[in-house]
């Protein structure tokens, strides 16, 4: 199936989708409405199915999945090999499947590594781990600052990284997703797998911050 | 295209937003979850692929993409494509209602699927051994200088560039052929590392870098 | 900065827009011709110079600068740079008054003087024997891998690429370090000459060129 | 005068331009006129200045000035000579000269080379001898796309051009100010230097058109 011809680079395409902007009606909750009531009338869509793929998302898939697959390789260094190898397997362990979550990759940040995740094309995400991406995520400060300034964004995260520290950012250009494994903090020795999870961030697993030992939080 | 869309290493648009991440929604408009509901729903009707989806947001009148928020985006995406597909008529859009006679159709995802789209694996193997790899792990590369019409997923700030391969990501679907109905073009993805340096020069930390997931088609021997 | 400014190369801003050359006013409105004039008039009170002019344009929000017209960011500039020089204060603006006791002024530019700032040669001479010019005409040259976030004149659409010197312009202050009040740092400005080739890669014509007209900082011996 | 500080670049300026954007009335054309009765009462501007200047732009100067140049260099070869060696003080001896004209350089298209001028990064343009840059010279259309596409962009202004005529695009990054000489058109060999500057056209001066000769002006 080809949907777009020749006219599409010359912005034929895009003078289309701008004057269609114009021609529905102007707010877009209305627009929305009227748009989906259409389809189910054509049958295309399923209420229902729609009212459970917005609870999956709101409820059921966030970053308590990747905190699982984090606190799991902080405990189980079996699991870390194996996730570190191939991610896509060792997450499906824990059922963690599905769109924008079928090619995997671990990152492993150190005291002299600090991997971190953008998409600058669009906003490419793992959500079976981690959800839909939060706002910051898909602004347009991050996605053009991230690859030029890693160490200005961290900052403004509250991350100061030493000079000598090896900053990685992975721009996700591809259908690679990647999670990154945040240090397990110091202090966390006594934790159980279930305790350890509690204290992984969605930030972190995205890599612009990392975790303080639960002793430096209770102070 | 080099379309505003292919933003990394500008400058301009101020700070990184910050949410408190334990109480943002994950939808801020409850008209978002349902634009991301349909475009899911859409899905098994394959109607089009993921890489013409981003291509008809990046075709976007410029001004109009930093405009909209990013499920509008989505929201307009999907209604010139479901026109463009002849899925639906514009005038059907416009009113609201399908047009008399036009068929009835039964959706393609039900309620009971949902755990299964969402929650489970459905992707084809990436290993394709008939499709054997360009380069290697360690191999010094450059990304072509080139500048497609079309869709690419090559970024702007890379081209020209040298890197290394870290590694293989076995095979995948050319997004430049893929997304205008050329076809899938399937070749091996690398993962390339490049100096910040090499990216942005001189002045950049010695201590960055950037790692893109680059197409054999972007790339050439350095 | 890499601003939106900066758009030399992109795609998706359409076709050139055409207006019929005998009949195209040169004011669409009659606000536009005054806030071209208000801009004009201004100038004699060196309240700013024109790099810190074009950057006070470059700084608005990459959004508002696509939906803006051309005045519209002359307008905003002019503005936001009264206020900034204390030439005026944002409460006055917004009402459009002047505050209460403020001071009166003679207005540096009259009618009289119109036809001789409008038309007449103003400006200090380029011929600076002083400073040396870093290249001569022939040379292959790099322009310099930079990123600097305030005012530059190097386009990105250059950075890293290889040229030749066509002709020396003379001396010229620099914008860089004028935009922002580091001083005008004069030196020699050439028109370089890159392929397009070298610009955008193997897929360009043979026989296309552009000039760019770029100072000793940008550039480096190849 | 240093009117910027360290906030400029990391977008503090940028916001404040935003924000009082907002907060001037809505209407453009009211918030210039507020604006003007404001320098007008302070002293700043003088509105008959405003006025002349006005006047003056629409007008005294305009394209008309360019092409009585490059009549005059068609017919005059020591005068062409001059103006290719230095255009400022070529064009001076016409009294065009002031704001955005003082370093004039003068190109000369052949049947081998076309010229054509743009400013990628503004709309620099020079006002002596061309007026005020034309909407499409300003727009975003043609900065993006002559440096990467001279070629398509000359064909929508219906220029075709042969394979191997050599396109230069001079990107006005600086204050020199480019002044195209277009090719004398064929069968105007009895025409006077008025006559001919009647057939110059202002996007001849910039380059995007080739004058026809009048002959096929006439069909």
């Amino acid at each position: 199936m080809s949907v777009t011809g020749a006219e599409s680079a010359s912005g034929g395409e895009a003078q289309q989708a701008d004057h269609q902007h114009q021609t529905v009606p102007s707010d877009i909750s209305l627009r929305v409405k009227s748009l989906e009531s259409l389809l189910v009338e054509k049958g295309l869509v399923d209420p229902a199915a729609l009212d459970a793929l917005v609870d999956t998302y709101e409820h059921k898939v966030g970053p308590r999945n990747g905190a699982r697959v984090v606190a799991r390789a902080w405990t189980d260094a079996a699991y870390k090999a194996r996730l570190l190898a191939d991610a896509s397997t060792a997450i499906a362990e824990f059922g963690f499947l599905g769109v924008q979550g079928e090619h995997m990759v671990a990152l492993e940040n150190t005291p002299k590594i600090q991997n971190v995740v953008v998409c600058t094309l669009c906003s490419c995400y793992p959500w079976p781990v981690l959800g839909l991406p939060p706002a910051w995520y898909k602004s347009n400060a991050y996605r053009s600052r991230a690859v030029i300034d890693p160490r200005g964004v961290l900052q403004e995260f509250g991350l100061e990284l030493a000079a000598d520290v090896e900053v990685r950012v992975w721009d996700s250009t591809a259908e690679l997703r990647y999670l990154v494994i945040p240090e397990r903090p110091a202090g966390t020795e006594d934790l159980d797998e279930a305790a350890l999870a509690a204290l992984v961030t969605r930030n972190s697993m995205i890599g612009v911050e990392n975790l303080a030992s639960p002793k430096q939080v209770a102070k | 295209m080099n379309g505003i869309h292919d933003m990394g290493g500008m400058h301009g648009f101020g700070r990184v937003p910050q949410d408190p991440e334990a109480t943002e929604p994950v939808f801020h408009e409850v008209w978002e979850g349902r634009v991301y509901a349909i475009t899911r729903a859409l899905g098994p009707w394959r109607k089009w692929n993921i890489d013409t989806g981003r291509y008809f947001i990046e075709m976007l009148p410029p001004a109009e993409y930093l405009r909209m928020s990013y499920y509008e985006k989505w929201f307009t995406r999907m209604v010139t494509l479901l026109i463009k597909t002849g899925t639906v008529t514009r005038e059907e859009v416009e009113s609201g209602r399908a047009a008399a006679g036009s068929e009835r159709l039964t959706p393609a995802l039900t309620p009971e699927m949902v755990p299964a789209v969402a929650l489970n694996r459905n992707i084809p193997s990436s290993y394709e051994p008939g499709i054997v790899p360009k380069f290697r792990a360690g191999e010094r590369v450059r990304a072509l200088n080139i500048q497609p019409l079309g869709h690419t997923r090559l970024p702007r700030y890379a081209r020209g560039k040298m890197g290394v391969i870290d590694r293989d990501h076995g095979v995948h679907n050319f997004p430049d052929t893929n997304a205008d109905g050329r076809g899938p073009k399937r070749q091996h993805v690398y993962a390339v590392r490049f100096s910040a340096r090499e990216l942005w020069g001189p002045e950049a930390s010695a201590h960055d870098f950037v790692y893109l997931d680059l197409w054999d088609d972007y790339l050439e021997r350095a």
